[in-house]
């Protein structure tokens, strides 16, 4: 049953994989791959259209300069017969073109044909349609082509690109098929069904347009195999020499031994159009690719510069930081020109950091005015705003929010696994170790911050199936941890260390050579679980751990996981969207919307006394399974889009109570000046030391009287 | 292991209906060998040897389609591909085991080599984005979209000549007799050199950017992000966690695109004048000799079609999920 | 449609839908490379499953993922076809195989799916998924403006006012719970008398999650619907539910009106599930308290264990639970509600 | 070009490699001088099948056949008025009109396994090809075979005066070895004995070599071995020529100059002399409007053979043939009539006008259109691969726009045009005939009425334009059949006269008997100043040129 995908996915500014024409068609345009590709494409499309018109001469004309090389009155030389190897080129582009495309549609269409309608329908049909198009996939298609152009009667160019044509299809349609298969599973594939629609429509207004990119994709592939199909084909004899295209050029100058005459310019103008064309529709083709998963675009992981000119490599695994100072960090070297905006920036970190009160010496994880951004300078969408948050030792800190709140870029930011673009514009992550000075997590190099994860701080994420490596044992992904911290030990020993760790966390140590696919669910959480236990570390972050997972296995989880942490004292930043869970599980809870920190208070304080109407929102939106039935009403309105945040309190247009100035400024993270004095009485009555009397929030209806948070 | 044997089933037909489509293509359309022989002699084979050809051949008897389909399936099953017309009376099956071994060397070794370094290049580029590494892709698009006889004719006119190391043409030195000494092995590597480069050259972009794209798309997997939290050093994280997931679809790709790479190398053949099947079957159609036509594309047939399954089996090995116990 | 209260008052209202001993085995086949195996096994998603959906009731269905009440849904929407047992409409037995009984089928029966996200066309408008809804049962009237009113008409049902704002967007442009109501809306098109909800809000952000429900819920008092509430989430079921239904690995555990089932569960499934819901009133450390939880997953339905499928986790696992599987045995404390378990057969009843 | 480093690595590696290999095979690579002469032809990769009888062969298509068996005697295409040059047979005799030939054949002759080589060998030679008209390529109606002593005796049904070439150029085979093989027609004589002075060593796809036997029955040649080295193509061949990797050849070199001799002009010679076969523009005489001999006849005064021969062949391949008669010169000079000695042909596109406005036809500006009025217009057809004649076609084509006829090179493919040859379904085609010692083959192939079939028929192998003309074909018997040199010379000038009123072919060019050759390890080879023999390097001549190879100083 399909989950929340990590929050992450929903948050970075990803356009939906598909989505309608004309934006698409206007990101495609903007592709700079694409745009080279189709400007190119364009010229030889014009020329193939005008081509014939503008060359300056016959291309069949026999002339009187007999193999000259290129001069002004012929640009690209002439042939033994003195004909104009410019024209020729010019003429030859027509027929390439032509059978590149007509090649293409008839592919495509082959392909469409039999690839939709075997994926489609299930069934002997379907499978006999696939099992054809795997025939001709395995089948050289271009020893067959020649086999069969050498054949035929007549090689004109149409019937060359329709040999190319049929004998090409079966890759695309093997794509198409594999495509349908999956869409024909989709929710609206399925709902077009229920609603009653006809097969045929299904096929053609809910499939097909959701295939565009792969159908192009394909085109462009086929184009591309046509063109030097036909080219070859002239080239070695067997095609139409009586029409010219770039391969009766080359053929004829192959014939007149061209190149060893020293005739280079009969050779290479042909070589260079048929590369550049070539160049140019795999272009296209890269712009499709990355249109369709927008994971493979540039900016998902090149260097790219910030508003201020720094250059930032985004690196996989280590999230760059902006204005970080240590003259050790690679990234900060390249920018050692620009240090005046950094140490404006600086200063302003330290501002903030100075009005903060000492930290409490039980702080094992200090979080100080952390800013993470998606991408940089203008495009910048700002994620993560400016949060403070201690976590303390021994403690479960629950952060809840729904998604797009930043709460697990939070948590990627602060360890630096964001993925590209990703970057961590501002703050400071300080661990204090248990013996020693803090360190900045943001500060370290990547040596230090390879020695740094896992031994310290370990994460277990949502989708334990996806945190494992499919391809990898347990024991195996269990051992290589251990080994990378501690590599003098011997692999007897990391064995037993990994089937401790199985012990631990509840599974049979037969399961150890187990792959993750021969894991239930449940299973694979438990050994992710393990697995961060390996190392001891002292803190663990635990992103929607088991938002997967069924209610019964999540609370015996659940349950193991608070037996290990007071058998292994260990600090956990437990995230997730279930504030009902984090009530019960965690000792202090910060709610967290639009990127900030809205609230913050210990469990059972807030689940009281939340004085966020958003906290109060979402507490009131959970159906309770005992006491009277209630009435919920929920939070009307959605979640904020990052990329077009409210101005002021980003909750004011959802909340019933917003007046003047919620729209207007930000409300700042503090203790309710109302409340202080309550909060302490209330403390002392509870006697509940660890939670604190710290109840922060950021709303207007609490005006702060102590901003120290 | 009924995985294998319903492969094995899928390629016995495939092999069938290559056997089928190859049998008759050439025959449904016209074309004669005898004139076509006399036609390539441009005079110097007399008008009346047509009628002594005919009947060298066999042609001058006409059997059904039909009959001559089961006749040809019988000898395929008896090993007997039938004698080749342009070099009467030599078996096909003769004539195709001496350029075999040449086309297994060049073609086998340079797809698998193009494909080890193509996936190592790619691996490196989907990995290291926004270094020097991005400037491969273009380079290696443009290098690809290159005809593969092009850049082996520009190859042999910039590097081969009086004096150079690299013969134009050939499969080692005419002098020499196949052996397995190391002056014949050595020339051997001497002349597949410039070959193989081209080779290399053309086909390696594809893999790299099926690798490079890949890699990116693993990348993102939170396993990788996993393997990067436990502290793993980047190599491992690199290697072991993204290259070899991203490797799989790679595998499959490599089996189901052997068609169309090797259809491409025997246009190298034919340019460097290599001995093997390309070249082969490139004078066989012209020279409308069905026999060997239809033995050289039978084989090379098969050989991808093994290919595929030692493909299939690569990724069984290298996929647990396909290997379920029980 | 005139209300029901036209008919003699009656303890309960009429049957819509009826579903009787429904069964779905999936032969399980060797897809690509995956299997291996050399028997042909079938998976037995759903086996002998029965319910009943009444006009201007929900009826809950409520289980962990892979306990067959998404095929449920599926097999009462006609999507797919059932192994065996029966389905009731009005009393008259369904046979949707054809592309038009099928259409006559599902303009009464609507099926609403589980991702908003993912059961929108992400190429084709507001406008074009409801006039598809509308056009295909014969809705859409004869005039443009017709039609135009009728998809206004839809949009104010499912509180996407104005309509003119959401008509012609692309789903991309909406949020989840936009995106639910248009799916509702959708299903509302061919004005039926059941709506099937698989899980309809499980994949929202909480903080919608209500109103989504809450618009369901209204439109079965206006409209009278029957409609069946899929959920894993027993706490929603109590919220948002006439009567409640449990399914554990693929049959039915429990049943009754979802006060009685959540508050006093007699099935021991339905205790573990109920135990095991976050609950904020038991607060950290009050764990303790609860029965302990079984340790073991749910069962492989391609070998299900013999007897109640439940009895390798059951706590109070008896001998016979190993060998016979209970049939649905009434418990007395209030009308209609049973559960399949032998802790409640009448012979070891004091 | 870029590479990879990896890809770098690998280059280097196998060069490193290699290189320690090619160091080791330096010292083979030097023996080219040590006796050794390499041959090459264009025909792609060969398999082991030395059948001499068998065109397809790798000893008949690289041409070692010559070497291992030798013929009974030597013709000289070049210089077909020399008597033949006895070999095998010491004399000959004809008698009853040439239906009777007696051969004697030489004493002291071995086959390269020490057998002798007999009469009886001769007449099972010829007794072979009488049973397995597969194997008979020429198609000599053998009838009556014997053998007595070291004569033997062939008798025929009818006189064999054009066959002659044929019959003495036939090899000898061993009967000790050929009676023992079941079927000569698909053996590959996987170790072929023969009486020439050269015997197979080794054979591989790209090449096989024959080195000398110690014995033979002249003196031993010079040359020691003899390496044939099989190019893949005609490009591959000529650079392996302008390298001088190989030294004998025949070869098509667009541009010789360029790509070959200017290589090494001291040593890289290359010799085409025209023989008495030709190439021509072949009409179908049987399609209006070029079934009017008068509008052949114009064609024949407009197209330009010295652009045919400079652009079209390379200025060497299809020597020129600009006698009105057709024959090439001066092989064919001493056959020529009194009256057609001097007629060459030039261009003159008056000539033609005034020709074709004489006899009805008439010019609308620039188009000529035929006595009907209709416009006159050429379709000529050609295989799309054969670069030559496309280009000769194309030549020909601006030549016919300047009598205002309209031609279309029509480029198709090999199958299509030989099928459209064959039943006549073509209006006009580059084609060739056969070559024999005397122009009757010539003339034969494009005037003989016993061959024409009705268009749409095919199998005539010969006189594709359907020239149908009594006088012609009663000639060309007469020539065959002739009991004495005038009858035959008035037949030969009947015939000429025929050509040249009717024009059946326009020919431009004739066939040649040439070769590429490297004086630089070896002299002695034949050219215009010692035309002894042909240079082709797959005819029989190839052993005589053999035999008087002298190492180069």
């Amino acid at each position: 049953m399909a989950v929340p995908t990590t929050e992450l996915a929903a948050t970075a500014p990803q356009p939906a994989p598909v989505s309608p024409g004309r934006r698409r068609r206007l990101r495609f345009a903007a592709n700079p791959k694409a745009a080279t590709g189709l400007v190119i494409l364009g010229g030889f499309v014009l020329l193939a259209i005008i081509g014939p018109w503008i060359a300056p001469h016959d291309p069949s004309l026999r002339g009187t300069d007999l193999l000259q090389p290129p001069s002004a009155a012929h640009w690209f030389g002439t042939t033994h017969l003195g004909q104009d190897i410019f024209s020729q080129v010019l003429a030859g582009t027509r027929s390439v073109v032509v059978v590149g495309f007509v090649a293409g549609i008839v592919s495509t269409a082959l392909s469409i044909l039999v690839g939709v309608t075997s994926g489609y329908l299930s069934g002997a049909g379907g499978e006999s349609l696939s099992a054809l198009s795997n025939v001709f996939l395995v089948i050289p298609a271009l020893p067959l082509i020649v086999i069969i152009a050498s054949a035929l009667p007549g090689t004109d160019n149409l019937t060359i690109a329709l040999v190319i044509g049929l004998t090409s299809w079966a890759w695309g349609a093997r794509v198409l098929r594999a495509q349908t298969l999956s869409l024909r599973r989709r929710d609206y594939v399925q709902a077009a069904r229920a609603t009653g629609e006809s097969t045929w429509r299904i096929i053609l207004f809910e499939i097909m347009p959701n295939l565009a990119a792969v159908i192009a994709s394909g085109f462009i592939s086929t184009v591309i195999f046509a063109v030097t199909s036909e080219i070859t084909l002239a080239f070695i004899g067997v095609g139409d020499t009586s029409t010219w295209n770039w391969g009766t050029i080359l053929f004829w100058a192959q014939s007149q031994q061209a190149l060893a005459q020293g005739a280079w310019w009969w050779f290479v103008p042909a070589g260079l159009a048929i590369a550049l064309l070539g160049t140019a529709l795999s272009l296209v083709n890269f712009g499709i690719d990355e249109l369709v998963s927008p994971r493979l675009r540039g900016n998902g992981g090149t260097t790219a510069r910030t508003e201020d000119g720094h250059r930032v490599r985004m690196r996989v695994g280590f999230t760059p930081v902006l204005g970080s100072g240590r003259k050790d960090d690679p990234a900060r070297r390249q920018r050692g020109s620009t240090a005046a905006s950094v140490s404006e920036r600086g200063a302003d970190h330290a501002r903030s950091r100075a009005s903060r009160p000492a930290v409490r010496d039980d702080a094992v994880l200090e979080i100080r005015g952390l800013d993470v951004d998606y991408g940089l300078g203008d495009a910048a969408v700002h994620a993560v705003r400016d949060v403070h948050l201690t976590l303390r030792r021994g403690e479960v800190l629950g952060l809840a929010g729904e998604s797009g709140s930043g709460k697990s870029t939070l948590a990627y930011g602060l360890t630096r696994l964001l993925p590209p673009p990703g970057v961590v514009a501002g703050g400071e992550v300080l661990y204090h170790p248990e013996r020693g000075e803090p360190v900045d997590v943001l500060r370290m190099s990547p040596a230090q911050l390879r020695r740094f994860r896992w031994a310290e701080t370990a994460i277990v994420f949502q989708g334990a199936m996806n945190s494992l490596n499919p391809v990898h044992k347990v024991s195996t992904q269990l051992m290589d941890v251990i080994k990378a911290h501690d590599p003098t030990s011997s692999r007897a020993d990391r064995r037993d260390r990994a089937r401790e760790l199985l012990a631990l966390v509840g599974i049979a140590e037969d399961r150890l050579d187990s792959y993750p696919h021969q894991l239930s669910g449940g299973m694979r959480q438990r050994v992710m679980i393990g697995m961060a236990l390996a190392l001891q570390p002292r803190v663990v972050i635990m992103d929607e751990p088991t938002t997967a997972l069924d209610v019964v296995i999540q609370r015996q989880i659940l349950r193991q996981l608070t037996e290990l942490r007071e058998r292994l004292g260990f600090s956990v930043l437990f995230i997730t969207h279930d504030l009902s869970l984090l009530v019960e599980f965690s000792d202090r809870i910060a709610v967290m919307y639009g990127g900030r920190i809205v609230e913050q208070a210990a469990s059972a304080d807030l689940y009281r006394r939340a004085l966020h109407p958003y906290s109060d929102g979402l507490l009131h939106s959970f159906p309770a399974l005992r006491g009277p039935r209630r009435e919920l009403t929920g939070i009307p309105g959605s979640p904020p889009d990052l990329r077009a945040m409210p101005t002021g309190c980003a909750f004011h247009p959802r909340c019933p109570r917003a007046f003047e100035p919620c729209a207007q400024r930000v409300p700042v993270l503090g203790m309710p000046r109302a409340r202080q004095g309550e909060d302490r009485a209330g403390d002392d009555r509870a006697g509940n030391d660890r939670a604190g009397g710290d109840h922060a929030v950021a709303c207007w209806l609490h005006p702060v009287q102590d901003t120290r948070f | 292991m009924s995985y294998l044997l319903k492969r094995i089933a899928f390629y016995l037909f495939t092999a069938w209906a290559a056997i089928t489509i190859n049998f008759f293509v050439p025959r449904l359309i016209p074309g004669d060998p005898v004139q076509a022989l006399i036609t390539k002699a441009r005079g110097q084979l007399t008008a009346e040897a047509v009628q002594s050809l005919y009947v060298l051949f066999g042609l001058d008897s006409e059997a059904s389609l039909l009959d001559q389909y089961v006749r040809y399936l019988g000898q395929l099953l008896r090993g007997d591909l039938g004698l080749s017309f342009t070099f009467f009376p030599s078996p096909v099956a003769e004539v195709i085991g001496d350029s075999l071994p040449w086309t297994l060397g060049l073609v086998g070794i340079t797809t698998v080599v193009g494909f080890l370094i193509g996936t190592g290049l790619g691996t490196v580029a989907g990995w290291r984005r926004g270094s020097w590494v991005d400037l491969v892709i273009p380079v290696t698009t443009f290098l690809s979209s290159i005809p593969y006889f092009w850049l082996g004719l520009i190859a042999i006119t910039l590097l081969t000549g009086p004096g150079s190391f690299f013969p134009a043409s050939g499969a080692h030195d005419t002098g020499l007799v196949p052996s397995w000494d190391w002056e014949f092995v050595g020339s051997v590597l001497q002349h597949g050199l410039l070959p193989a480069a081209t080779i290399l050259i053309s086909c390696m972009s594809g893999w790299i950017l099926s690798m490079r794209n890949m890699m990116v798309t693993v990348a993102a997997e939170d396993y990788v992000t996993v393997a990067h939290a436990k502290g793993l050093s980047e190599r491992r994280v690199m290697v072991s966690y993204a290259a070899r997931n991203a490797l799989l679809p790679n595998v499959s790709g490599l089996a189901l695109s052997l068609g169309f790479i090797v259809g491409g190398t025997l246009l190298v053949e034919i340019v460097f004048s290599y001995p093997g099947l390309g070249l082969q079957l490139f004078q066989a159609v012209g020279a409308k000799d069905y026999p060997l036509m239809q033995g050289i594309f039978l084989i090379i047939t098969l050989s991808v079609l093994l290919a595929n399954f030692l493909a299939d089996v690569a990724y069984l090995v290298l996929d647990p999920r396909t290997r379920r116990e029980g | 449609m005139s209300a029901g209260s036209a008919r003699p008052a009656a303890p309960a209202p009429e049957v819509v839908l009826a579903a009787d001993g429904l069964t779905k085995h999936f032969p399980v086949r060797a897809r690509g490379r995956a299997l291996l195996s050399r028997t042909r096994p079938s998976l037995r998603a759903v086996d002998d499953v029965s319910l009943t959906l009444r006009r201007g009731q929900v009826t809950a269905l409520v289980g962990e993922s892979g306990s067959g009440k998404s095929t449920v849904a599926r097999l009462l929407a006609q999507l797919h076809q059932q192994t065996a047992g029966s389905i009731r409409l009005h009393g008259e037995p369904v046979s949707a195989r054809g592309g038009r009984r099928f259409r006559a089928y599902s303009r009464r029966v609507q099926l609403i799916f589980q991702d908003p996200f993912a059961s929108l066309n992400p190429v084709h408008t507001v406008r074009y998924h409801l006039t598809r809804a509308l056009k295909i049962h014969g809705r859409a009237g004869e005039s443009r403006k017709d039609l135009e009113d009728a998809l206004a008409d839809l949009l104010t049902r499912v509180r996407l006012t104005p309509p003119e704002r959401y008509l012609d967007k692309f789903p991309h442009e909406l949020s989840g719970g936009q995106r639910q109501r248009v799916a509702i809306a959708r299903a509302l098109g061919a004005d039926p008398e059941v709506l099937l909800a698989d899980e309809p809000v499980s994949m929202l952000d909480v903080s919608i999650r209500l109103g989504v429900l809450n618009l369901l819920r209204d439109l079965k008092e206006r409209l009278h619907l029957a409609i069946l509430y899929i959920t894993h989430d027993i706490a929603s079921a109590r919220y948002f539910a006439d009567d409640t239904v449990v399914m554990y690995a693929g049959q039915v555990v429990e049943g009754g009106d979802s006060e009685t089932v959540t508050q006093r569960p007699a099935h021991p499934y339905t205790q573990l599930l109920i135990d095991s819901a976050p609950d904020p009133d038991r607060l950290a450390g009050a764990d303790s308290g609860t029965r302990e939880a079984g340790t073991g997953e749910p069962p492989s339905l391609i070998t299900p264990p013999p007897g109640c499928r439940f009895h390798p986790r059951c706590p109070h696992a008896m001998a016979r639970c190993r060998t016979e599987a209970p049939p649905p045995l009434a418990i007395g404390d209030s009308p209609g509600h049973f559960a399949a378990c032998w802790l409640y057969d009448e012979a070891r009843q004091p | 070009m870029r590479l990879g480093r990896p890809v770098t690595l690998v280059v280097a590696a196998a060069v490193a490699l290699t290189g320690l290999a090619a160091c080791g095979s330096g010292g083979a690579r030097q023996q080219n001088t040590a006796g050794v002469l390499t041959v090459g032809m264009p025909n792609g990769p060969q398999t082991e099948n030395n059948n001499p009888f068998l065109t397809s062969s790798a000893a008949s298509s690289l041409g070692y056949r010559r070497l291992i068996y030798e013929p009974l005697a030597m013709v000289n295409d070049v210089k077909v008025t020399e008597p033949f040059k006895p070999w095998l047979a010491s004399a000959w005799e004809w008698s009853d009109n040439y239906r009777t030939l007696v051969l004697t054949i030489r004493d002291n002759v071995t086959f390269s396994d020490g057998k002798p080589l007999t009469a009886e060998d001769v007449a099972f030679t010829f007794q072979l090809l009488r049973d397995h008209p597969s194997l008979n390529i020429d198609a000599v109606p053998y009838r009556d075979i014997a053998a007595s002593g070291n004569q033997v005796t062939l008798g025929f049904a009818e006189s064999q005066f054009v066959r002659q070439k044929k019959i003495f150029e036939q090899f000898v085979v061993p009967k000790h070895i050929w009676s023992a093989i079941p079927d000569p027609t698909t053996d590959t004589v996987k170790n072929p004995i023969g009486s020439g002075p050269y015997v197979l060593k080794s054979f591989t796809p790209q090449a096989a070599t024959v080195v000398l036997r110690d014995r033979y029955w002249q003196d031993l040649p010079q040359v020691k071995e003899v390496r044939y080295t099989s190019y893949s193509d005609n490009n591959a061949q000529t650079t392996a020529l302008a390298t001088g990797a190989c030294e004998w050849s025949f070869t098509f070199i667009p541009n010789y100059q360029a790509v070959y001799t200017s290589k090494d002009p001291e040593h890289f010679k290359l010799w085409f002399p025209p023989v008495l076969g030709i190439h021509g523009l072949w009409f179908n005489t049987q399609r209006a409007p070029f079934d009017n001999p008068v509008l052949r006849r114009a064609v024949n005064l407009v197209v330009n053979r010295d652009d045919i021969f400079n652009q079209g062949e390379a200025g060497y391949f299809y020597p020129k043939v600009d006698n009105i008669t057709g024959i090439p010169t001066p092989a064919g000079d001493s056959f020529i009539a009194p009256e057609y000695q001097d007629r060459t042909v030039t261009v003159d596109v008056e000539g033609a006008r005034k020709l074709l406005t004489d006899s009805g036809f008439t010019f609308s500006g620039d188009t000529l259109n035929d006595p009907t009025g209709q416009p006159v217009t050429l379709t000529m057809t050609v295989p799309s691969g054969w670069s030559d004649y496309v280009t000769d076609l194309e030549i020909i084509k601006d030549n016919l726009a300047a009598i205002g006829i309209t031609a279309t090179v029509d480029k198709t493919n090999q199958d299509t045009w030989t099928k459209a040859l064959d039943t006549g379904d073509f209006q006009a085609a580059l084609h060739w005939s056969e070559n024999g010692t005397t122009p009757y083959d010539i003339y034969r192939s494009i005037m003989d009425g016993a061959l024409v079939k009705p268009i749409g028929t095919g199998g005539v192998n010969g006189n594709y334009g359907r020239f149908d003309n009594p006088e012609a074909t009663q000639a060309l018997a007469d020539y065959a059949n002739a009991a004495d040199d005038t009858a035959r010379a008035a037949a030969m000038h009947a015939l000429q006269r025929i050509h040249v009123e009717q024009m059946p072919v326009v020919i431009t060019s004739a066939a040649n008997a040439g070769g590429e050759y490297s004086t630089k390890n070896w002299t002695g080879w034949p050219d215009e100043q010692n035309p002894y023999a042909p240079v082709q390097t797959t005819w029989e001549n190839a052993l005589d040129v053999v035999m008087h190879l002298r190492p180069a100083a």
